[in-house]
């Protein structure tokens, strides 16, 4: 009960992007169609479960032993996320080209994805033990692709709408961004 | 100089070139004709607040809309009556005494910027009215929380009750539910008071008789089909009964969640918004079930923060819909089946 | 022979006013000879027709002045004595242009015809094909496809049913009606022939419901005749008419995606078609002339009339008594498929079933409104599609979305057009869609 | 030395050091070649991705170019300099490239032009065309619908009074507008030449003047000035770009000022 009320309250209640307002820069770079949507988002569930497991073990048998994790957490954490994303995008390329050429620039984005970071931090800040960091991380990346997902759906249609110039490309999508954070305001509470 | 053109042109357009004479102004037209019911129900149970923030709205939304379309130089907004329903529907989702420059603000920020950015009728992915509503919840939770006094609560938690007679029955219910007090007995001379509209709540969405009238014109006309308000009510009732065999309790009756709250209203005139719900018909009974278990899940769930979820549901649902649109696409004719 | 309701319906269509009524009463008149007839070169799918005659040539009715120019291809005859006065180019009724004989007819009733095959039960299946292809025969209710093509199916698909398409869905026409009351034991025959061509088990009728005296003709037509057949009577819905949807309403087969009803072991000739594949055999007389219904509100007295190919429609609102009022619209064909015309300076030709003038009151006019997604289209798309969607993704340029979402399954029938509340115009966003996703296959060819 | 400073770089350090070699190892056995002259190529070109070359994107043509062994010259908007440019870092000779203008050959607006029916339907050139074919008088000249207005890229053709017009000096000459148009009136000019028959109807005298009073009238004036720059082709006057015309004389004769500089 306790991991599903977890589960929950990451993908729903307390969700990277429409609560917590982290991982905006892919959220909005990749949503232009459903399939690169798709593919960042498994790239993004893939990088943080991965990173959320190294993450814990560096801290716990490297960090916490000697002390460290005070002040070389951030740098630390920046360092080894950043190497496994570099990794992920050599593996893809060599295995996937066609999602690595469809995810382009975004994938190296992942590096700099504060939500990657976001959770590794969340990990230790609520001091989760090795499985409920790597299940936190899961689920708060599957929150991100559920709403990378719905945003998509949304983004072809205002693809299509006819705001007026000003408004159009990141405006509008950022007006809908909003919307869409406002509607998910509704399960505030409803999980801590 | 320029040849004499031919005094009469036959115009020339694609087939096909007779039409069914429907128009969006005439779907707009039957959406208003249908709230009259719920209306002139508004006007009896809150008197001059209702006609006051009705017109309010519609003026606000009228004015907005016309502003919006002038400022972006494009032809064509009011005539087509949407800005008119959106300020009713926005409106009929306030409580009476909310204070008038906050009806305006949630009407311009309903057209402004939950319809016109977008591009105006058509494209705007949530409905305005709605939007407009959880803007205001959020901005203005107070005033959006307050409720002129009531009668019906003195029936069932006696004389003494004034503490707690400024709140809906829903509000009311979650809060028996935090504090893990038993439920009042909910006896069928209230429940008849619900279904007239004699209770506290937003002016429109209380008297669910005025709504079903209106509902019952709008499927005569086939404005709306069946499928969401069927799916969104049945979904809800059945949540509801689920609920109530688990731990009878301490649940809320079935009956008490489909007449409380903005459920009719939301069921009938919100969830049916054509622009922002599905157009397949399986799409709509996935809409209308969707809208129902989050509806109960905001209203049930005890730690949430409201304790009416129909807005948000249905505001939440209309993120889903083209994923909805995208998954439920008809059979083309000659593929398998 | 019996009568049967038809087993399924197909999903979706739509009820408009038919108003049948302006001339189903009209008996077939033939039209005055016009002193000028320009007998367009392509009045059949394919390529068009290559010229035999010269200019100052003089013709007999029913010589051969254009041939076969090529598989897909009909012959054209002349359809009066007279003299060839010019070939020159001419607009056609579906808006573009083509090469013209144009004969000015002399009076003389001398035709030049085919040899009859008068024993054609006993004639080889081959020399009836080439007497249909050398009488220039295609379909006409409407494509125009050569019949002679469409009834020499390859051997690996076999046909077991022939279906006489007598449903004349589209509203205001009456010339199948009109042809099914009075030439109905020449259809008769002509059905016969078909069948015979075609050596299918099964012949089926299909008359929508509301024309009940048709009905009555063609059963009574029909007694007596060997085999499995039947009249079909459909539910009055359009597309009734529409190839796919009929065979689905008359054996529950659905011709699958990109295919054609030989697929499904049918083949759906029109009325009309029969009667001129039974004046082609029996009569040897090559398809020179048809009924087209004249009608609509701005014209005085609505009729159908006998009118040779190449007939202007000038010609034909003249016989009709001029105008009433002034036309908004000229329509070549129904309301639902049929094309506007800029001027009735255009000729008929083999495939046009009616000419419709409607004034300003019946018509309705387009706007460039949004969608607002109500999906009455999608419930109203005979072929499944969402007619919604495509709107808009071809509306947004995003032509590689459209067709993935099954825009060339669109047949243009256009309901969605019609049920369309923001007045979108439907079918056209359909058309240059279905263009661009041509443009580009065939650019990805070269 | 506080010996945590100490410790935290060497810490640091060895994350680094083992995830580098961890990456180094990787891409030793992960990565593909790709040939490096690509990227170069790439970065000569203008990189606005027009595909008037007939490739897909500045990056498909740097492939094609290197890979495929495709003519250096086909950027219409790099021009010359990118032609040379590309030519000299494969160390070949360069191919010479004309600059060209694409050109509106009607100058019937709606002042000077009559329309035959009156068109209800999608605001786009081939969707009038397709329908009665097309709403203008004259069946050969400028719908004004602006398909190649919202084509062009670089926003050089604008639609005014019913009629387009390129703007010289933004064209690009990446031949997007000239499939575009359904009555194929968009051609390719010289951008030097100045005088240009702004007529494509082939129709004769008397049938040019009932629906246009701009068009060509197939007098033959100008082309007794113009030292056989511009001929006869039918019905209509044509400039043969590959002769010199300077003269402005074609400009001054020309009864229907179908003739005009641009």
């Amino acid at each position: 009960m306790e991991y599903l009320l977890l589960i929950i309250s990451a993908i729903l209640v307390n969700n990277f992007v429409l609560s917590r307002f982290l991982g905006i820069c892919p959220f909005l770079g990749v949503s232009k169609k459903i399939s690169t949507a798709l593919g960042m988002s498994g790239a993004v569930i893939f990088v943080i479960a991965i990173a959320s497991a190294v993450t814990w073990c560096l801290q716990k048998y490297l960090l916490e032993p000697f002390g460290l994790e005070k002040f070389l957490q951030t740098l630390s954490f920046i360092l080894v996320i950043a190497a496994l994303v570099q990794l992920i995008d050599l593996v893809m390329k060599r295995f996937a080209p066609p999602l690595h050429a469809a995810l382009g620039i975004f994938l190296p984005l992942i590096t700099t994805n504060c939500a990657v970071l976001g959770v590794a931090v969340l990990n230790m800040k609520e001091g989760y033990g090795f499985i409920k960091s790597v299940l936190f991380g899961t689920s708060a990346a599957v929150g991100f692709a559920f709403a990378l997902l719905i945003f998509t759906g949304l983004r072809e249609k205002i693809e299509r709408a006819d705001p007026p110039r000003c408004f159009r490309g990141v405006a509008i999508s950022l007006v809908t961004a909003g919307l869409l954070s406002l509607a998910f305001m509704g399960f505030s509470g409803l999980v801590k | 100089m320029k040849p004499e053109s031919p005094s009469d042109l036959y115009i020339v357009s694609s087939s096909p070139h007779t039409h069914s004479g429907e128009s969006v102004e005439r779907i707009m037209l039957d959406v208003l004709i249908a709230l009259a019911p719920a209306f002139l129900a508004a006007c009896w149970f809150f008197r001059l607040e209702a006609l006051r923030l009705t017109f309010v709205c519609v003026a606000a939304c009228l004015l907005t809309e016309w502003l919006c379309r002038k400022a972006m130089g494009r032809a064509r907004a009011i005539s087509d009556l949407s800005a008119t329903v959106t300020g009713v529907l926005l409106a009929f989702n306030l409580p009476p005494a909310l204070p008038t420059w906050m009806a305006v603000a949630g009407s311009v920020f309903s057209i402004a910027i939950a319809k016109q950015v977008f591009g105006g009728l058509g494209y705007n992915p949530f409905n305005p009215a709605l939007a407009g509503r959880a803007f205001m919840l959020i901005s203005f939770t107070g005033a959006m929380t307050t409720w002129s006094q009531s009668t019906w609560l003195q029936k069932i938690a006696g004389a003494g009750a004034d503490a707690v007679t400024t709140a809906t029955p829903l509000g009311f219910a979650k809060e028996a539910l935090k504090s893990g007090q038993a439920l009042p007995v909910f006896n069928t001379g209230l429940l008849s008071d619900f279904f007239i509209g004699n209770m506290n709540g937003c002016i429109g969405e209380t008297s669910a008789l005025a709504l079903l009238l209106g509902a019952a014109y709008l499927l005569y006309r086939k404005v709306i089909t069946w499928h969401i308000p069927a799916a969104y009510l049945l979904t809800v009732l059945a949540y509801a009964v689920i609920l109530s065999l688990a731990s009878p309790a301490t649940a809320i009756p079935p009956l008490f969640h489909l007449l409380s709250g903005g459920l009719i209203l939301g069921a009938f005139f919100m969830a049916t918004d054509m622009v922002t719900t599905p157009v397949t018909r399986r799409g709509m009974l996935i809409f209308g079930i969707g809208c129902g278990i989050i509806t109960m899940v905001i209203r049930t769930v005890k730690t949430g923060a409201y304790p009416e979820g129909v807005s948000f549901a249905i505001l939440i649902m209309n993120a889903f819909t083209p994923l909805i649109n995208r998954a439920t696409r008809n059979r083309v004719f000659g593929t398998k089946k | 022979m019996q009568t049967t309701p038809s087993p399924f319906t197909f999903s979706g269509g739509i009820h408009p006013s038919y108003n049948k009524e302006l001339c189903s009463g009209a008996p077939i008149r033939e039209l005055p000879m016009p002193a000028r007839l320009v007998v367009p070169l392509s009045q059949h799918l394919g390529a068009p027709a290559k010229p035999l005659v010269n200019v100052g040539d003089t013709v007999k009715a029913g010589q051969l002045i254009a041939e076969q120019n090529g598989f897909i291809s009909a012959p054209v005859h002349a359809p009066a004595g007279g003299k060839v006065a010019a070939i020159e180019e001419t607009l056609t009724a579906a808006g573009r242009t083509c090469a013209a004989i144009v004969i000015e007819p002399d009076g003389s009733q001398e035709w030049e015809l085919l040899p009859r095959i008068a024993d054609w039960r006993t004639a080889d299946k081959k020399d009836l094909l080439a007497q249909i292809g050398a009488a220039g025969v295609v379909g006409m209710g409407g494509a125009g496809f050569p019949t002679r093509i469409k009834l020499s199916p390859p051997a690996d698909k076999p046909i077991d049913t022939v279906i006489l398409n007598g449903a004349e869905c589209e509203p205001y026409l009456t010339s199948d009606h009109r042809m099914m009351l009075e030439f109905a034991r020449e259809i008769r025959v002509g059905a016969e022939i078909i069948r015979q061509i075609l050596g299918a088990k099964s012949l089926r009728i299909a008359i929508e419901d509301n024309k009940p005296d048709a009905i009555a003709a063609m059963e009574q037509a029909f007694q007596g005749i060997d085999g499995d057949v039947a009249v079909t009577v459909l539910r009055t819905s359009y597309p009734q008419g529409s190839e796919k949807q009929q065979i689905y309403s008359v054996t529950g087969r659905e011709v699958p995606r990109g295919g054609l009803p030989m697929d499904v072991g049918c083949v759906v000739e029109n009325v009309s078609t029969a009667y001129a594949v039974y004046d082609a055999v029996a009569n040897g007389r090559p398809l020179v002339r048809r009924v087209i219904s004249v009608t609509g509100d701005a014209v005085q007295q609505p009729s159908n009339l006998l009118a040779p190919a190449g007939t202007l429609y000038s010609d034909l609102v003249a016989a009709c008594g001029g105008l009433r009022g002034k036309p908004a619209k000229v329509i070549s064909g129904g309301p639902m498929m049929g094309f506007t015309v800029s001027t009735l300076n255009v000729p008929t030709g083999k495939t046009a079933s009616g000419l419709l003038l409607l004034s300003a009151g019946k018509i309705s006019s387009y706007t460039s409104q949004a969608c607002i997604s109500c999906g009455r289209c999608v419930d109203a798309c005979p072929m499944g599609l969402n007619p919604s969607e495509l709107s808009q993704c071809i509306e947004a340029d995003d032509i590689e979305s459209a067709e993935q979402i099954a825009l060339m399954d669109c047949v243009e029938c256009g309901c969605c057009a019609y049920v369309c509340p923001a007045h979108r115009p439907m079918v056209h966003h359909m058309r240059r869609g279905k263009a661009l996703v041509m443009a580009k296959r065939s650019a990805a060819k070269k | 030395m506080d010996p945590i400073i100490l410790q935290s770089t060497l810490w640091i350090g060895g994350i680094g050091l083992f995830s580098a070699v961890a990456l180094a190892v990787a891409d030793k056995y992960l990565s593909i070649p790709e040939d490096p002259r690509v990227g170069s190529v790439l970065a000569l070109l203008p990189g606005i991705n027009c595909g008037g070359c007939g490739y897909a994107g500045c990056a498909d043509y740097a492939r094609g170019i290197v890979l495929h062994g495709a003519e250096g010259n086909l950027c219409a908007p790099g021009g010359a300099a990118c032609a040379h440019a590309i030519a000299s870092f494969l160390g070949v000779a360069p191919v010479e490239v004309e600059k060209r203008t694409a050109l509106v050959l009607c100058c019937g607006d709606d002042t000077e032009t009559i329309r035959r029916s009156a068109y209800n339907g999608i605001n786009e050139c081939a969707a009038a065309q397709a329908t009665a074919g097309g709403d203008k008088g004259c069946t050969y000249g400028c719908l004004g619908y602006g398909t190649c207005a919202r084509i062009c890229p670089v926003s050089a053709i604008t639609v005014a009074n019913g009629l387009a017009r390129v703007d010289k000096s933004l064209c690009i000459a990446c031949g997007k507008c000239i499939p575009a148009c359904p009555r194929k009136i968009i051609k390719f000019v010289p951008a030097a030449a100045t005088v240009h028959v702004l007529c494509c109807s082939k129709d004769k005298g008397p049938a040019v003047k009932k629906v246009c009073g701009t068009g060509c009238i197939a007098c033959r004036m100008c082309t007794k000035v113009a030292d056989g720059a511009i001929n006869m082709d039918g019905f209509l006057a044509v400039v043969d770009y590959s002769k010199p015309l300077t003269s402005e004389k074609p400009i001054e004769v020309c009864p229907t000022h179908c003739i005009r500089k641009a």
